[in-house]
């Protein structure tokens, strides 16, 4: 299903991206036809969506040129980008859902040329939009009542609504069953056929090699091979390329004596996020735990700290039961949790390095009674600044806010270490640091599982995991798919076992 | 693995099936507590339910009415308005002084809502433009505008009974539909129309929902926020005139408590204090409705009469109790 | 904390010392603490007040402030003027009880405190020069025996309706006790059907009295505390078609107290049987006079007793003498 | 000879940065005022300011807490009302003054304790909107204090009761004592404990502050326990000062105390402000009453002024904080 036209739509060289002195798009350049679908694979953190989003006019580009329909193209934001015709759908889906199907297609622009929408006149234009994509949803339904692949045919519709001629796809399929998906793709096909082009971000590389015409294979924000057609390049070889080694960045990895059990996790189940995992973290043992985009291992690692709820499952720490976990409980028991989400759910932006840092440790930073031993905030936050070589102003004065992305993570990270864990959960602490900072947070991890603690290591960069853990659990679908030995670790295997359907 | 995927659609609908369970008691319950009022009112006074009572109590809902369908646009997106009741106490004073100098009907109408919306267009730059946060801003200008209006007729006490008054209270249209009834149901039908069938409505309703998703997707949330305030104002302008109007006299004490009692209206009406939820006609009207019955059906009770206050706030609570539940808010 | 407190005590230091002694006040400065001026009748006693400011002229300075009936206000405004330097005050209390930690105020600075309009005996902790109030027992007395005699003579029953004012007002509770008396004197002749609170809030007003017409039809007289609750109260009988002159069918007998403009209108239309009236223009006038004899020390045989002005009721008879006595007479 | 940019004399006291603000409008209106208004600047009107401004230091003090955590507290006025009836009551009911005083003034704390973890239970468990649950609250017991006494104020409190309003140590007037003291506590609570890092983190950033292991509902919940113990301080001072237990007491001073606090520095948005701004606030709103009264600005003007005066400090804390 070659693409027959020649018009290239969307011209792409030399674009480049940096956030915090990270380039996290080095020279990029691709072009897409009309009535093409171009697939894009890369591992987590590779730069795809990053790409997506300068293209969609969420981020600005630092440099290079964009070429849309033969014209310049820089969007300044989401609403340019919609108005050239581009529709982005993204991961976590943009709709309202205390609206119909039809109010949310309709709500940002209205239809042009009417003041009044009453809800008839909404689901006909709606109806029409949805029959036409063969997409059987009931335009008067609250979107609230729908299920995920359901919401993403909204999205779509809407994509469509706006007569988009280029739709970008961000990890669609996550949480689709495999119904849902072969709608989908059965609408991508038409789509092209039609002569919408599509951009198609997936790790499902089946999928990817199965519905695009061409495949674009990114890592570490560079184009690996160029763009190549889909038949030309067999899945292994894809998935080396997107492996590959890197240079320069060698990950310290030291010899450790595994102690007990500290955490012990058993059939942690969580209604259509997390099916019965079990996973077990060893004293002065660091364990990885891998997975794409939508696998679960966030909801993990919130369902065990207490964050979010889960219906069932039990929960051992050093031999003892717990019962409902609590942040509280577990800072009592001496197991830090960094989250995904540094700036929302890490630091106190507005507040001082030294209010950040001793934040956690607050109930031991005291003289008699409750008072507040500021000199011991001050001290213990300069070793802090000191150890982690935390690039800040004065301590005491320093806004958190004003910090780089990689110190602001250090301060989070310091902010534990004060409660000298026993168990360490972090999750994606190296996103966005630059590869200094990157390297210093592998040695403070080293470092702890060298002292005893525990560790239980997320992300989704491969060789981070397979240069630093003692064992990589993998998990797909809401469930371990399987564990790695340090002597069996290779990407090719993971991602295999991370890619499992 | 891919039987994974396809059981967890049926995990999914039994969550929903409990989840509509409590929408439907959400949005039903409010006839059923209203049947049940107007039953036990009946009980305690036979001629609760005779056609004249009926009509008297849609009199007393009408002024609150209007302001709670006003308030509707602003709570809807999150936000909140105290500065009402000042609102309706300067538009009284000034619809007063402007009638007893000639001005008709229409234009006592006009100059109240212009007069509210002004106002209102204050709350609307302090909070739409400059992010501060409603319940002060309101509260700041509730203060001022009663001082300001106070000043304007210096400490006196005007009587609204001069020929606009009284024909804005005696002329039956159709021979027994009162105007002011008839001004309530055309607000209130304005509202829905403009909440459920205009562009501006649905925002409102999508910039409740999820503010962040609807600035991203381009939606000028600020500006529809603005208009909020500006048509919650125009409304409390309109409800001071017609409240004025039927009370006869506007003193400096007039109108002092009634933005709680029309903030509890709107909540008992099913509009949520967190934003997104909540519509004006059928929503606010029967929220009002019930208040109204509760302070109507005291009366014919003969209660205590210190228990008004004490019931209003216990109504108020379970309202917001009931509001807080449903829409989980965060510990603010 | 150290330093705030050390700057706070150096800024109030120097502020006293530059600004220097007030300038030296040979006029006698007499302050009056009213309680509201939201209603005709506080205005009739403002007019008296204001009459008699201007006949002193410049030998008096006066400072009026009102609080809006908190009395915790009234007491730090009173509080205020002393310290300001008045030589004599002149109150109309909000609340009888909580006054009495101002007169002592003032008994200690021998300031000399007048009431007016809300009677305040002197005893062992308090001694107060005078004051000049209206009897609202007595005339509340007066005017339900009217009415009574009016009710024997045309053969009717009087079902009441009470419209109660706010009930931390001395004034209003002896009316509801004056009310209570001639109703247990005349068994058979009024009944009170129902009372409802108002709290000097018009909605309520309007909403109680259409309530109560509603339940009660057979009601034929409302006694109001005060005619602020009038409007309202015509508003409710026009709405139940019975706002009619005196003896047409439906007819309601309305019981208007202290002579605002509206009732003296009402009674001009023969739409109202009988006013309440009180003497609000000599309550102001008198006080601030008393107030400034006591402060130059003038002594003034007229204001020895203490006045409790047995007020008037106006009715259709005797309207034409008395209504001018009224202070909504224009 | 320190450099004279590390004099910086408000380092000591670290919640003291926007305090600034509130002592530069002090200062500034205290010259105005005492330019303009004749009997304004004198030693005795100044004291007698102040000593009348205990008993909104205290509420504005209990707000402040509140306010730190994005909240509001309306039912400060309701402890006040019912606070004095009740603790009117006991000390009227044939107890020798000896033990009523101390009963009622126990009591009176209670009350303030119970509305204040009534309110507490609706903003942690109930998950209500502060300003719409003390709202609730604020009628409900306002209301009961009305019922209790059928709204007749309750006379002749024991002298004694009476001599905490009029009497003074070394010449200082025990409310301005009651106050100031309660305010240290309350500064030291928030400046110099682990508690008052608690209530800013918290108030900044709920999350975080969750994820860190703080105590968050439990400490949102102790807010409003002391809202409503500052109030209970403010009824005792209030009921004493009036010897009676008054049913309406303190109706109209909501307004002042929001004036009081945002004067103070303290921004709505919670997590950040302080204590001293909200004392230096509760004095100047006091000034403003009592200078503008002197000028012989009515009432009503005063509440004009003092609704322009909220927004637009409001609006200059905004300014500020952009540019910081």
């Amino acid at each position: 299903m070659a693409a027959t036209n020649r018009d290239v739509v969307l011209k792409i060289d030399g674009l480049n991206k940096n956030f915090d002195g990270v380039r996290v798009l080095r020279d990029v350049g691709f072009s897409l036809r009309k009535g093409m679908v171009l697939g894009v694979v890369g591992e987590n953190g590779a730069g795809k969506s990053t790409l997506l989003n300068v293209l969609g006019g969420v981020y600005q580009r630092t440099s290079g040129e964009i070429e849309l329909f033969g014209e310049k193209y820089r969007p300044r934001e989401p609403m340019d980008a919609t108005r050239a015709g581009i529709a982005f759908i993204h991961q976590e889906l943009n709709l309202f859902t205390n609206l119909t199907v039809a109010e949310n297609i309709f709500v940002d622009e209205g239809i042009r040329g009417r003041m009044f929408l009453p809800p008839k006149l909404l689901d006909r234009k709606a109806k029409t939009i949805l029959d036409a994509l063969a997409i059987d949803l009931d335009p008067a339904a609250r979107v609230e009542d729908l299920t995920m692949g359901m919401r993403q045919m909204v999205e779509i519709a809407k994509a469509v609504s706006k007569d988009a001629k280029i739709i970008f796809f961000d990890e669609p399929t996550t949480s689709l069953s495999t119904s849902e998906k072969e709608t989908l793709f059965k609408l991508i096909r038409d789509f092209a056929a039609k002569g919408i082009s599509m951009i198609y971000i997936s790790h499902a590389l089946d999928d990817v090699f199965m519905l695009c015409d061409e495949v674009l294979v990114i890592r570490d924000g560079e184009t690996v091979g160029g763009q190549v057609r889909s038949g030309a390049i067999t899945k292994d070889e894809a998935i080396n390329r997107m492996v590959g080694r890197k240079i320069g960045q060698i990950y310290p990895y030291v010899e450790k004596t595994v102690g007990e059990v500290l955490l012990d996790v058993k059939g942690i189940v969580r209604s259509g996020v997390l099916d019965g995992v079990s996973i077990a973290v060893r004293s002065g043992e660091i364990v990885g735990l891998f997975g794409l985009m939508g696998a679960g291992r966030t909801e993990l690692a919130r369902a065990i700290y207490g964050v979010d709820p889960f219906d069932s499952g039990r929960i051992e720490f050093k031999g003892r039961a717990i019962a409902d976990p609590d942040p509280m409980l577990w800072v009592r028991e001496k197991v830090a949790f960094i989250t995904e989400n540094r700036r929302d759910e890490g630091l106190l932006l507005p507040k001082t390095v030294v209010d950040n840092i001793s934040l956690v440790n607050l109930p031991h930073m005291r003289k008699r009674l409750a008072v507040l031993d500021r000199a011991g905030q001050s001290a213990a936050a300069a070793e802090t600044v000191s150890k982690l070589r935390i690039k800040t102003g004065d301590a005491n004065r320093q806004i958190v806010r004003n910090l780089s992305g990689g110190n602001q993570q250090k301060v989070v990270i310091g902010k534990w270490l004060l409660i000298r864990p026993d168990l360490f959960i972090l999750d994606e602490p190296t996103r966005g640091v630059d590869v200094g900072s990157k390297f210093d947070i592998y040695t403070y991890i080293n470092a702890l599982a060298a002292s005893g603690t525990g560790v239980l290591f997320i992300s989704s960069e491969m060789e981070e995991l397979v240069g630093v853990c003692d064992r990589i659990a993998v998990m797909c679908g809401g469930r371990i798919a399987g564990e790695l030995e340090r002597a069996q670790f290779s990407s090719e295997a993971l991602l295999k076992l991370a890619l499992e359907k | 693995m891919s039987a994974a995927r396809e059981e967890r659609p049926q995990a999914l609908s039994r969550l929903d099936r409990m989840e509509r369970l409590s929408e439907a008691f959400y949005r039903y319950g409010l006839y059923i507590v209203l049947l049940a009022l107007v039953v036990l009112f009946y009980a305690l006074n036979s001629n609760f339910l005779s056609a004249n009572n009926a009509v008297n109590l849609l009199l007393q809902t009408s002024s609150t009415g209007i302001a709670a369908a006003g308030l509707v646009f602003v709570m809807l997106t999150g936000g909140i308005d105290i500065s009402i009741s000042a609102v309706m106490f300067i538009t009284a004073v000034i619809s007063t002084v402007l009638t007893d100098m000639g001005l008709g009907l229409i234009g006592a109408i006009a100059v109240s809502i212009a007069c509210g919306a002004v106002i209102g267009a204050v709350n609307g730059f302090f909070i739409a433009k400059l992010k501060m946060t409603p319940i002060i801003v309101t509260l700041a200008v509730m203060y001022s505008v009663r001082g300001l209006a106070i000043g304007f007729i210096g400490v006196k006490t005007l009587f609204f009974t001069n020929a606009v008054g009284a024909y804005l209270v005696k002329t039956r249209i159709l021979g027994y539909i009162p105007l002011i009834v008839v001004i309530l149901a055309v607000v209130m039908a304005l509202c829905q129309i403009l909440l459920s069938r205009t562009l501006l409505g649905k925002q409102m309703y999508a910039i409740g929902n999820n503010r962040s998703g609807a600035q991203k997707m381009g939606i000028a949330v600020e500006k529809r926020i603005f208009s909020a305030y500006v048509l919650c104002g125009a409304l409390a302008g309109l409800a001071g005139l017609v409240s004025g109007a039927q009370v006869g006299q506007v003193s400096p004490a007039f109108a002092v408590g009634q933005e709680f009692i029309i903030i509890s209206a709107a909540v008992l009406g099913g509009v949520s204090l967190f934003g997104g939820k909540g519509k004006a006609f059928p929503g606010a009207f029967l929220g009002v409705l019930i208040i109204m019955c509760i302070e109507n059906g005291l009366v014919m009770a003969r209660t205590n009469m210190y228990a008004y206050t004490i019931v209003r706030g216990c109504v108020i609570f379970v309202a917001v109790m009931l509001d807080s539940f449903h829409n989980k808010g965060e510990t603010r | 904390m150290r330093k705030l407190l050390s700057w706070f005590l150096v800024c109030a230091v120097c502020v006293c010392l530059f600004a220097g002694a007030a300038a030296g006040a040979e006029k006698i400065a007499i302050g009056v603490a009213m309680d509201n001026l939201d209603d005709p009748f506080w205005m009739g006693v403002k007019k008296g007040i204001d009459a008699a400011v201007k006949e002193l002229g410049d030998k008096v300075e006066i400072n009026i402030q009102v609080c809006l009936g908190d009395a915790n206000v009234q007491h730090k405004q009173i509080e205020d003027m002393v310290t300001a330097g008045a030589d004599a005050i002149a109150c109309i209390y909000v609340d009888s009880e909580t006054i009495r930690q101002s007169v002592e105020l003032c008994n200690e600075k021998n300031i000399p405190f007048v009431y007016m309009d809300r009677t305040l005996e002197s005893d062992d902790e308090i001694t107060v020069s005078w004051g000049f109030a209206t009897d609202n027992y007595a005339l509340t007395v007066a005017g339900w025996e009217y009415m009574a005699d009016y009710a024997r003579k045309n053969g009717i029953k009087w079902k009441v309706l009470e419209l109660v004012g706010s009930l931390t007002d001395q004034n209003v509770l002896f009316r509801t006790e004056g009310f209570e008396k001639v109703m247990a004197d005349n068994p058979g002749i009024i009944e009170r059907i129902q009372s409802v609170p108002t709290e000097w809030n018009l909605e309520k007003a309007l909403a109680g009295c259409t309530n109560a017409l509603q339940a009660s039809p057979d009601i034929n007289c409302i006694f109001m505390h005060s005619d602020y609750l009038l409007a309202p109260t015509i508003q409710a009988l026009e709405a139940a078609g019975r706002w009619v002159e005196i003896g047409k069918p439906g007819h309601v007998a309305v019981m208007p107290f202290s002579g605002a403009a509206l009732s003296i209108q009402a009674m001009k239309e023969k739409k109202v049987e009988m006013c309440f009236g009180m003497d609000t223009f000599g309550a102001g006038y008198e006080g601030v006079i008393a107030a400034y004899n006591f402060a130059a020390g003038i002594d003034d045989p007229k204001y020895k007793a203490f006045v409790n002005d047995p007020g008037f009721v106006i009715t259709q008879e005797n309207f034409a003498q008395t209504a001018p006595r009224a202070y909504g007479w224009e | 000879m320190k450099d004279l940019r590390d004099y910086d004399f408000l380092k000591h006291v670290k919640g003291f940065a926007s305090a600034q603000s509130a002592i530069v409008f002090f200062i500034v209106y205290l010259i105005v005022a005492a330019l303009l208004v004749p009997k304004f600047a004198n030693a005795e009107n100044l004291v007698n300011i102040v000593v009348q401004s205990s008993e909104l230091i205290l509420l504005a003090c209990g707000m402040t807490f509140v306010f730190l955590n994005g909240g509001i507290d309306f039912s400060q006025i309701a402890v006040i009302a019912l606070g004095s009836v009740i603790g009117a009551q006991i000390m009227v009911s044939g107890l020798p003054p000896a033990v009523g005083v101390p009963l009622g003034v126990l009591a009176m704390l209670c009350l303030g304790l119970a509305v204040g973890a009534v309110n507490g239970l609706a903003v942690t468990l109930l998950k209500m909107p502060s300003f719409v649950a003390t709202m609730a609250t604020q009628l409900v017991f306002s209301g009961a204090a009305l019922t209790i006494t059928r709204s007749k104020t309750i006379p002749r409190l024991p002298r004694a009761f009476g001599e905490i309003a009029r009497g003074s140590l070394f010449g200082v007037q025990y409310p301005i004592i009651i106050a100031l003291a309660v305010f240290a506590v309350l500064a030291f609570l928030l400046n110099r404990t682990i508690y008052g890092k608690y209530i800013t983190s918290i108030g900044t950033n709920h999350k975080t502050a969750k994820i860190s292991g703080l105590p968050v509902r439990l400490t949102i919940f102790s807010l409003f326990l002391i809202s409503g113990l500052c109030a209970a301080f403010a009824s005792i001072i209030m009921t004493a000062r009036l010897r009676g237990g008054v049913p309406s007491l303190g109706k109209d001073m909501l307004m002042d105390v929001v004036a009081a606090v945002v004067i103070g520095g303290t921004s709505v948005a919670g997590g950040e402000g302080n204590i001293h701004g909200s004392l230096i606030g509760a004095v100047l709103v006091l000034m403003l009453n009592n200078s503008l009264n002197l000028l012989g600005v009515s009432w009503y003007n005063i509440m004009l002024c003092k609704g322009l005066l909220v927004l637009i400090i409001s609006l200059l804390a905004l300014w500020q904080r952009k540019r910081a």
